[in-house]
């Protein structure tokens, strides 16, 4: 999030795009509403399920998955058509807003011709861009539904420009805020869980950042930006990748195209997983480290306003299971390194000193409330909201995006559009959620009809039904309701009986490597 | 029946009290349903829990089937001291129904109610929206009949 | 300014209450209803004190303080009125402390043991009591209601799920959900807001009950394992059996103020799991067996330099997770780009 | 104007209209017709004729005679001897030496002078009596300040019940600078034995919205509610037809008068709870919410109806405004006590032998209402009690019957004029079971929001119902004055802090009814 929490009653118009927020970040839904309630806020939700915040929302438009860029390039066509850009920040902030504006005032773009594409009425475009246009400052929010396409980076770019003309970017309350779906996604990402960067966002390829950790670890780096995990599948699979280190992770759920990933664990040499549970990854390794639980350890989290926090261990692990880095640190000594970390603090000391924006959240620092990034140093308070004065960048660029479909559209065969997501009572791919059989009860697999669709095939609720894509197929109870459009499924993915990623396209966005979890092409049928 | 209802009223929390009273004095049985609720929330977007507070709030509005005719007798100080007691045990024998009852017939629902503000002529009955004071154990007697008789 | 509680100066600052000024100087005034984020509802009536040159009794949880104001929270008068209020919420329900899951964590009980109260001068309630446990992970004894309505305004203004308000009214007044639906069968989400803020033993954890008394768990601070939120837990323990028993959200936190959701709240069982691994395994003919430390470590260590050495760094792959920490994600990547030597190294942010 | 000969006042109220006065006014129409007597009599109809207990009545102009419980039956016989013979039918006639006792008081009627003589339903009528006078003087010749000094002058006091000096009210919301402002009519009459606002609605809708303008004027607001309780189906309907009239003859709507000033009334109805009687639980219920009242500060005139500054008043209190304007305060002070200024009108009823209404100066004894204006006690009843102000009010005994009515006097016997309900009492009622008739009550009007009034209602009544049962003990009566006097120090609103008057005052007052319950 480039804005932070407590900031999101200062917008007086926010905007939901791909984000089913109250099932997937619960948290932030309530903030929202609240916005809402105090009648600080109005609400816009544009999502093919009519989501719970639906219910909130001043406006709710259902488009079909997949023409993000193509509703969101006809809101900013219908903002710039009435003028409603903020021509200050436009002419300070921004550059690159004359070729912008061409290419978006496209009659390509008018409500008119979006209408067909989105399945949004024209009259719905035009009252979305006018209560977003005059906000005075209007905050985005969105979540995989943005990401999760061949799209993706075209998707969030959009958002960005959408935001840049408005004004709503490095202001209290605007802002363009992906949710991040993991407890510690942002800090895996912030401490170069990445193939391309460093801890802290640097470059692999910048000399003077190579030189930087070659000095700091006393050793030689490679300065070639490594391969994403779609890509290492497919290595596994094709037999470039010979060997698989997984730490806390759940491919075999949570990747496209089960099948695959399947033969390509099966490929494999060597794979070791690092866990507190035989997941179904680990079925597939040849050696399980027995992990420890967050409740067992000492560290930080980031979260998804950037805010680095304290975990506490709470309990002692059974006995037999280490902390991660400390296995880690056992693996590198095994292979003649020397290691020498006595404490976790010891390493929050070396992120502090090789990570810029993390230079002040020293482990003193970060007391009961946390720090959010960047943070330069000792004295700095931390950064409730970035771009305040100038992007990182310097001016933003304005780049706009021509509207793409989706890498598989439904045809004769797969009528259907499938899509997948999280529900609120399950989490990922369940290994922590569903050792509680509570949740388990409230939650168990399902696939999501419309009342319409379920009426053309003879579906009933609750009945088993099949569903098959390309890649496989599944069977889950139906859930008939009239919250989703006709033509659209829902399936949602934390369930390995009815494992929604066997269906998946692993189609992926050219740059972002992100495979279309948000559209393929699907069939139901009845089981008996 | 409730296109016709909010046709009339702006979807405006403000107009509930207003939308309740009319959804119940249109259904034969003189109540709110569980899906009138629904219906309402949705209008009004408001919560169900907020129109079921309401509801259950307000005397004149009732969560249960009712009989065609609701009898509400005064119970107050001014209509007690005329001797409400009376008229109430007359009605209970009369209608063979407990306070808050209906008849088996259906024809009636027997309820007390606070003050009508028709004092000057307790004991105060109303049925329906029409009034009924100087209420005798005769009186009463041919009230009910009439309405038995198709009213 | 100053403000005068029974004859000795406090500072205070514009804009906190009476009853804010005296809980923050641990002069305890009995309260009920209040709560710092459901606010002032001035609705219980046992924190009424005296201030001079006002008539009458005044709520110290909405009356502003003022520059020199005396107030005296002490006086028969006052002690009196409280003691009523206590005593008709303690005579209207069936507050059978020895049984209460709540016990020692009850504003009720702590009022009444201020006050003196050692039993209910009446008896109001109604024997036929029922008790909903309808729902997963809540239960709701609406016998020990005192109609506080703190968790009405934690459902409907800051979880902002709209489920619960009041139904009826007068003596008959009680907590519903939906249109007095059963807790299970309402669009309750079990976000446990409720819970959270009930004063009393009314609306508790299901899971819970019997499970340890409050005052033998520790409590510690930490984070969500779940979303991205990062809502800040206070984990409560059993020190004994090194075992989680609740959990609740922390109040002051800016990232949740005290929310949290159904998975966050009570979906805490993988930590104890009877399935948890506690010995690396080592996969032979195709079934797992145990293998100490020394053995797997070992043999990761010999397998990754072998294949290194055979097929370069690049053959090798790693995925860091987004559930753990920083310091370990740090050194997970370290290990792959120092000893590994490769740049690939990668996690399912993007899944 | 037309000539006639005689006119008839037919009283339209809820009462009448049970009774069948509908088609009685059919038949009197068909007789006179039938008689050839439609040019020379003419028949109005009207609000209450202020007789009680008399089912339809008509009273005859300029004769005076009121002939009541009139049956379909007897209209042909009234219409040949009188109209045509002019022969009164004695056998309907009311008691001619009670009607004669029973002074309407006319002459100084303030809020009621209209009603039972002009029909409610016609704005030209309320026009012909100098009604909207006021309305146009205000708006084409004062100011605003001169509106709120004449009522701040005049010392008028709210007729709610608590006696809050009206002037003084509005001078807190004057000021205010806000985007919108609200006028409040507070017609959800549910104090027991009251119904002044019903008959100042049902006989002169029109005097209650020229208050509504001039206090809307006074104050700044563009906007005026009259929330009314939900029973009251008559009043809704001649307010709404009222409101109607107004706007067609632009004494309502925008730039009214030419003055630039713009205002629109609007009705609200409750459903059903004596507590919205208080004016923030009013103001709730208007929203749309449950009626439960809400803290204050803020009080309403700052904050009050969707949070703008809103005024709140009782009906009576504003149907005095007119007149005050009209004829000034000096005029309106000259009627009532020092500090206790205007009229006041009462309902009474009970063992007297009229039940009913009367408006006289405040001051007036309780002992010359029920004499003079309420026929004195029944025959053969003799004066044992009267709970005075409803039932937040106090049960006095015959020691207090020359008690001065007005706000200050009540005052020193700890009573309370509140409503203006006067419930007469004789030997055969029983203070036990009219103290648990009162407790019953309060615990079902107890809107559940705080602990003391929720909880103290439903022990009350267990006790006062001990007793009446004949399982009391002396202690219970101690206990009753123990709760409710810690109820009055700590509710939340004046509901819980109201049975403390009738207790405190039965049980002191009529201690040997209880003790002889309890042996």
């Amino acid at each position: 999030m480039t804005n932070d929490i407590a900031g999101i009653k200062k917008a007086d118009v926010i905007l939901i795009i791909g984000s089913d927020t109250s099932a997937a970040h619960p948290v932030i839904a309530a903030r929202i509403k609240q916005a809402v309630r105090e009648g600080n806020s109005k609400l816009i939700v544009i999502d093919p399920k009519r989501i719970v915040m639906a219910d909130y929302a001043e406006i709710y438009a259902a488009h079909r998955p997949g023409t993000d860029v193509a509703v969101m390039n006809c809101m900013m066509h219908e903002i710039l058509k009435n003028g409603w850009e903020d021509k200050e920040y436009v002419e300070s902030r921004l550059e690159g807003f004359e070729e912008f504006k061409t290419e978006i005032m496209n009659d390509k773009y008018s409500p008119e011709n979006i209408a067909k594409i989105s399945g949004i009425k024209a009259d719905t475009l035009r009252a979305i861009a006018k209560l977003f246009g005059q906000a005075k400052t209007a905050s985005l929010f969105y979540a995989m539904g943005i990401t999760q396409h061949t799209t993706g980076r075209d998707n969030v770019w959009t958002t960005a420009n959408l935001q840049m003309i408005c004004g709503n970017l490095g202001v209290e309350g605007g802002g363009v805020n992906p949710l991040r779906g993991q407890s510690n996604v942002q800090g895996a990402c912030d401490m170069g869980g990445l193939p391309n960067v460093y801890p802290g966002y640097q470059n692999v390829t910048l000399p003077a950042i190579q030189e930087k950790f070659e000095k700091a670890w006393n050793c030689k780096l490679d300065n070639k930006v490594g391969i994403t995990i779609t890509e290492m599948i497919d290595g596994a699979y094709d037999g470039s990748v010979k060997a698989i280190y997984v730490m806390g992770e759940n491919p075999f759920l949570s990747d496209p195209d089960q099948t695959h990933v399947i033969k390509a664990f099966e490929r494999v040499d060597f794979m070791v997983v690092q866990d507190m549970f035989i997941t179904e990854t680990a079925e597939f390794a040849d050696v399980i480290l027995p992990a420890a639980a967050y409740a067992e350890k000492d560290g930080h989290f980031t979260n998804t306003e950037r805010r680095v926090q304290r975990i506490n261990k709470i309990i002692e692990p059974p006995k037999g299971v280490k902390n991660d880095w400390e296995i880690i640190q056992l693996i590198a000594n095994a292979m003649g390194s020397d290691w020498n970390y006595q404490t976790v603090r010891d390493i929050t000391q070396e992120i502090n000193a090789l990570t810029p924006s993390y230079a002040g959240i020293t482990w003193e620092r970060v007391g009961r409330t946390g720090l959010q990034w960047p943070c330069p140093n000792t004295e700095h308070p931390g950064t409730p909201y970035l771009h305040k004065e100038k992007f990182a960048r310097g001016k933003g660029l304005l780049s706009a995006k021509a509207f793409q479909e989706p890498d598989e559209l439904p045809d004769e065969e797969y009528p259907l559009i499938l899509t997948t997501g999280r529900v609120l009572q399950q989490f990922h791919t369940g290994t922590m959620s569903r050792k509680t059989q509570g949740l388990n009860n409230l939650a168990g697999p399902m696939v999501m009809i419309s009342v319409e669709d379920a009426e053309r095939l003879g579906i009933s609720n609750s009945e088993v039904v099949s569903i098959s894509t390309r890649r496989g197929e599944i069977t889950a109870p139906a859930f008939v309701t009239k919250r989703i459009s006709t033509g659209v499924i829902y399936i949602p993915f934390h369930y390995k009986e009815s494992p929604a990623n066997r269906l998946t396209n692993p189609a992926i966005d050219p740059i972002a490597k992100i495979p279309e979890y948000k559209v393929c092409a699907a069939k139901i049928r009845k089981i008996s | 029946m409730y296109k016709q209802i909010f046709g009339k009223y702006t979807p405006k929390k403000e107009n509930l009290i207003y939308i309740l009273h009319e959804i119940q004095d249109q259904h034969p049985e003189h109540y709110i349903s569980a899906e009138a609720i629904k219906i309402v929330a949705e209008y009004l977007s408001i919560s169900e829990s907020h129109i079921q507070g309401v509801l259950t709030f307000y005397t004149m509005f009732s969560t249960k089937p009712r009989g065609r005719n609701i009898i509400r007798l005064c119970e107050s100080p001014p209509c007690f001291l005329k001797g409400s007691e009376d008229i109430l045990r007359q009605l209970r024998q009369l209608l063979e129904v407990k306070i808050g009852e209906t008849t088996a017939d259906g024809i009636f629902t027997l309820e007390l109610c606070a003050c009508l503000g028709v004092c000057g002529n307790a004991p105060v009955m109303m049925i329906n929206e029409d009034v009924y004071g100087d209420l005798t154990e005769a009186k009463v007697e041919s009230i009910i009949a009439s309405y038995r008789g198709g009213k | 300014m100053i403000v005068y509680l029974n004859g000795k100066a406090y500072e205070a600052s514009p804009g906190e209450t009476v009853l804010q000024v005296a809980l923050r100087n641990h002069l305890y005034i009995p309260h009920l209803c209040f709560h710092e984020k459901t606010g002032k509802a001035a609705k219980c009536r046992a924190c009424v004190v005296e201030v001079e040159g006002m008539p009458g009794l005044k709520t110290s949880c909405n009356q502003p303080v003022t520059e020199g104001m005396k107030v005296t929270t002490n006086s028969k008068q006052v002690l009196d009125a409280q003691r009523l209020v206590v005593d008709l919420a303690l005579s209207s329900g069936r507050h059978d402390c020895l049984a209460c899951e709540q016990n020692g964590n009850c504003e009720l009980q702590d009022a009444a043991y201020y006050l003196g109260i050692t039993k209910p001068s009446f008896q109001l309630y109604d024997d036929n009591y029922e008790i909903d446990d309808s729902s997963e992970f809540i239960v709701v004894d609406r016998s020990k209601c005192i109609s506080c309505g703190r968790c009405i305004v934690g459902c409907n203004h800051t979880v902002v799920n709209e489920v619960l308000n009041y139904g009826n009214r007068g003596y008959e007044t009680k907590i519903v959900f939906d249109t007095d639906l059963p807790m299970g069968s309402s669009t309750c989400v079990q976000c446990g807001e409720c819970v959270q803020l009930c004063p009393v033993g009314c609306i508790i954890d299901k899971r819970t009950i019997g499970a340890g008394r409050t005052w033998e768990l520790d409590k510690v601070e930490t984070v969500c394992p779940y979303c991205g939120v990062g809502c800040k837990l206070e984990v409560h323990i059993d020190r004994t059996q090194d075992k989680i028993i609740r959990i609740t959200g922390v109040e002051d936190s800016p990232t949740n103020n005290g929310m949290l959701c159904v998975k966050g709240r009570y979906g805490f069982d993988f930590v104890n799991s009877e399935e948890r691994l506690t010995s690396p395994m080592i996969k032979e003919n195709g079934k797992f067996r145990e293998a100490s430390w020394e053995e797997a470590i070992a043999l990761v260590a010999s397998k990754f330099t072998s294949i290194k050495d055979e097929f370069g760094s690049d053959s090798i792959v790693g995925l860091a997770s987004a559930k753990v920490t920083n310091e370990e994600n740090f050194a997970f990547q370290k290990f792959i780009r120092k000893e590994v030597g490769t740049n690939n190294v990668d996690h399912c942010a993007r899944l | 104007m037309k000539f006639y000969r005689s006119h008839i006042l037919i009283g339209i109220d809820d009462a009448s209209l049970a009774a069948g006065v509908k088609e009685i006014e059919a038949i009197l129409r068909s007789e006179l017709q039938k008689n050839n007597l439609s040019e020379e009599i003419n028949i109005l109809e009207t609000g209450t004729l202020g007789l009680f207990g008399t089912g339809v009545s008509l009273m005859v102009y300029p004769e005076q005679t009121a002939y009541v419980n009139l049956q379909k039956s007897d209209i042909a016989e009234i219409v040949e001897e009188h109209f045509l013979k002019g022969r009164p039918v004695h056998r309907l006639i009311l008691d001619n030496t009670l009607v004669r006792k029973y002074d309407f008081n006319y002459k100084r009627r303030i809020v009621l002078n209209n009603s039972g003589v002009i029909d409610p339903e016609n704005i030209d009528e309320y026009l012909g009596t100098g009604g909207y006078e006021a309305w146009e003087k205000a708006l084409t010749s004062m100011q605003p300040e001169a509106v709120l000094q004449e009522v701040k002058a005049s010392g008028l006091r709210g007729r709610g019940g608590a006696g809050f000096p009206a002037g003084l009210k509005w001078s807190f919301t004057a000021p205010i600078k806000a985007e919108q402002k609200y006028v409040v009519v507070n017609a959800d009459e549910g104090e027991p034995g009251t119904f002044k606002d019903r008959l100042i609605m049902e006989g002169d809708p029109h005097k209650l919205l020229e208050g509504v303008m001039l206090c809307a004027y006074a104050i700044g607001a563009s906007e005026g509610y009259i929330y009314i309780r939900g029973e009251y189906k008559l009043c809704i309907s001649r307010l709404e037809k009222a409101i109607e009239q107004a706007r067609d003859y632009g004494i309502l709507g925008k730039n009214i008068f030419g003055s630039g000033f713009d205002l629109d009334i609007f009705i609200k109805i409750g459903a059903g709870a004596y507590v919205c009687g208080e004016e923030t639980a009013l103001i709730e219920s208007m929203e749309g919410n449950r009626g439960t009242p809400r803290s204050k500060p803020p009080f309403p005139g700052v904050a009050g109806a969707w949070q703008m500054p809103t005024v709140v008043n009782n009906v009576e209190t504003l149907a005095n405004v007119p007149a005050i304007i009209t004829n000034g305060a000096a005029w309106f002070a000259e009627h009532g006590v020092e500090g206790c200024t205007g009229t006041k009108v009462y309902t009474i009823m009970g063992d007297v032998r009229l039940p009913g209404l009367c408006e006289v100066d405040m001051g007036t004894t309780l002992r010359t209402i029920i004499q003079q204006y309420a026929g004195g006690m029944k025959e053969g009843k003799a004066f044992k009690a009267a709970l005075v102000g409803g039932a937040a009010g106090v049960f006095l005994n015959d020691q207090r019957l020359d008690v001065k009515m007005d706000y200050n006097s009540l005052k020193e016997y700890a009573a309370v004029l509140g409503s203006g309900a006067i419930l007469v009492m004789s030997h055969s009622a029983d203070m036990v079971d009219m103290l648990w008739s009162v407790l019953r009550f309060f615990r079902h009007e107890s809107c559940g929001k705080c602990i003391p009034c929720a909880k103290g209602t439903q022990l009350l009544y267990k006790l006062i119902d001990g007793i009446r049962k004949g399982k009391g003990k002396e202690s219970d009566l101690d206990e009753m004055i123990r709760i409710s006097n810690g109820m009055l120090k700590s509710s939340f609103c004046a509901l819980g802090q109201s049975p403390c008057m009738p207790i405190n005052s039965a049980i002191t007052n009529f201690r040997e009814d209880f003790l002889a319950r309890i042996k």
